[in-house]
């Protein structure tokens, strides 16, 4: 099936983040598709490419990149959202693209399923 | 985008504590341009986002409630209240912006089943 | 000791936990929260029996934004924002409830 | 329908109203809602009750990380990330209960 | 700082969930460093941060409970937990990581209010 | 009296960096100092240079800078916080400084009240 992921919350702050990556891990390796995964409200801020972790900590937006380009997963973040939140292409991560609100419907309308992570 | 899906809206939460009702009415507008069939459901605080009478002068904050009035502009008539959540929170059909569809539990389940894709905020 | 809380009591079990633990202090309802101490709402009840107790404020500039500025339960004293910074003075320390 | 939830009853009531609203379908608990599902919380009633009606799922990674795995309540299934997947396809829609 | 105050510090969320509990043990150690008198407060969903055996492999995320293990070698030994919080989960001070100081809500109440300084998480 | 505010949540999503602001120009129209604002979790996304709301929507980063330099206020964001969220010396918008935690005790001990703001 194909399969579009919604996530509301930024990284670290809530697990949202953590447990829509692991289910799109787990979609892939189910043989499913990843078409894309659009990054609303908050969601935006696992965009930034300025984010250090702490070293023995998981590194939430490298993993999302790494993802975008091992297995074709479009990351879409809201440019209405990311501007008001300070996400602009200068410190955009690799593998995200800002776009519109109308491929959060395009997820909607050509995915089999759309599933939501926030808070 | 040539396929129509039902989408639903499920706003569960009170304006301005959090932006996420806010943000709905975004995505609730772009999908009604792109033709989709939309219905929005107002449970549990989420019926607060239609109160009449929000003044937010006070908070320094956009008043935003305006735009549900403005929704059937957009070709967006379908409004759904859940009656128990209004009663909980001491309200009537009365004190709200715009008119809705009141239903009852077994009637929202039972909407919700028969959508497409369903966002909640 | 003043208790802020920011949370509807119809979401969240943040103001029953504070009501059932604060003292004889006073209870300050901000954002969301105000939403408790509005006519009519199923937490009434609580509300009112914890009237006894502590004394409830709510901030008006939130109960006006959220339209219930008219809705106010008996008892439970408005207050802006310099009756916020009054309240934080007035009692010798704060709590958040978040 | 799948309906997933990630909040603690003992904090928010997301859970009680997906309860009350859900029909016949399927119910996942994910991150902080999975303690719905374990031994001896306060919820655990409204939980039995509601396996009347909906048959409910925990996923296990979070229950593990809670150090919750051993305390699930009979009648529960849990399932790991593939299992949540196959949660999603075999029911024709999901919502999240935020 | 030579200044001593009674820092009081409230946990009151799950752990994982949200990040709120980690870096609340961020800011309990530093407290300590600069030789505050510390306290930890275990209420609500609190109380399930300090719930033995969490593996962490699964989420990817770092299980940080150990730390609660280490907080006497910096001198924070006054942890206390709410007996209807612990009761209201099924959880038993036998279920905890570490030695635990149970009180009723009266108490709890009383040693909110001697505190200078009080911190939510 | 000497007050210090400390912001647990970013701008826009929660209204708590909105309640802080407001409490913070009451303390100081009150006749209050406001010593230190220090931000928090993701509170450090308040300190971001780059957000732009939408020009009929008020700007909480400009407003956060502008009350630091008209009334002497400490905004100070956590180091720790801010690398996990990606607000870096590049990012970080007029008036804020990034310090450690120990900001943060040093304002429950110098200050006569200490009010936090998050959700």
């Amino acid at each position: 099936m194909k399969f579009g992921i919604v996530v509301n919350e930024g990284p670290y702050q809530h697990q949202s983040s953590d447990s829509a990556y692991l289910f799109a891990k787990a979609a892939i390796a189910r043989g499913h598709e990843v078409w894309r995964v659009f990054f609303y409200h908050d969601g935006v801020n696992n965009a930034s490419a300025l984010t250090e972790p702490p070293q023995d900590d998981r590194h939430i937006v490298n993993r999302w990149s790494k993802l975008a380009e091992e297995h074709k997963v479009d990351l879409v973040v809201c440019v209405a959202a990311a501007l008001r939140r300070g996400i602009k292409e200068e410190n955009l991560a690799k593998g995200f693209r800002i776009s519109g609100l109308g491929q959060l419907v395009e997820a909607g309308t050509k995915t089999d399923r759309l599933i939501t992570f926030g808070d | 985008m040539s396929e129509v899906k039902k989408f639903m809206f499920v706003n569960r939460k009170a304006p301005y504590g959090t932006i996420y009702a806010l943000e709905a009415l975004e995505v609730v507008l772009i999908t009604a341009a792109f033709d989709q069939d939309v219905s929005l459901v107002f449970l549990d605080d989420g019926v607060f986002q239609l109160k009449k009478g929000q003044q937010t002068k006070g908070i320094e904050i956009k008043n935003f409630s305006p735009t549900y009035r403005a929704l059937e502009g957009y070709d967006v008539e379908k409004l759904y209240v859940l009656k128990e959540s209004m009663d909980a929170r001491g309200l009537s059909e009365d004190d709200l912006l715009v008119p809705v569809t009141v239903l009852t539990t077994a009637e929202m389940g039972a909407l919700m089943d028969e959508q497409d894709v369903v966002l909640s905020f | 000791m003043l208790h802020i809380v920011n949370k509807s009591p119809l979401e969240n079990t943040a103001l029953e936990s504070c009501l059932n633990l604060a003292g004889a202090g006073d209870v300050l309802l901000i954002e969301d929260a105000v939403y408790a101490a509005t006519v009519g709402n199923s937490f009434e009840p609580t509300l009112r029996a914890a009237l006894g107790k502590v004394k409830i404020y709510a901030l008006q500039p939130d109960l006006d934004a959220r339209g219930m500025g008219d809705r106010l339960v008996a008892g439970v004293t408005a207050v802006d924002y310099s009756g916020f910074v009054d309240l934080t003075t007035s009692n010798k320390n704060c709590q958040s409830w978040l």
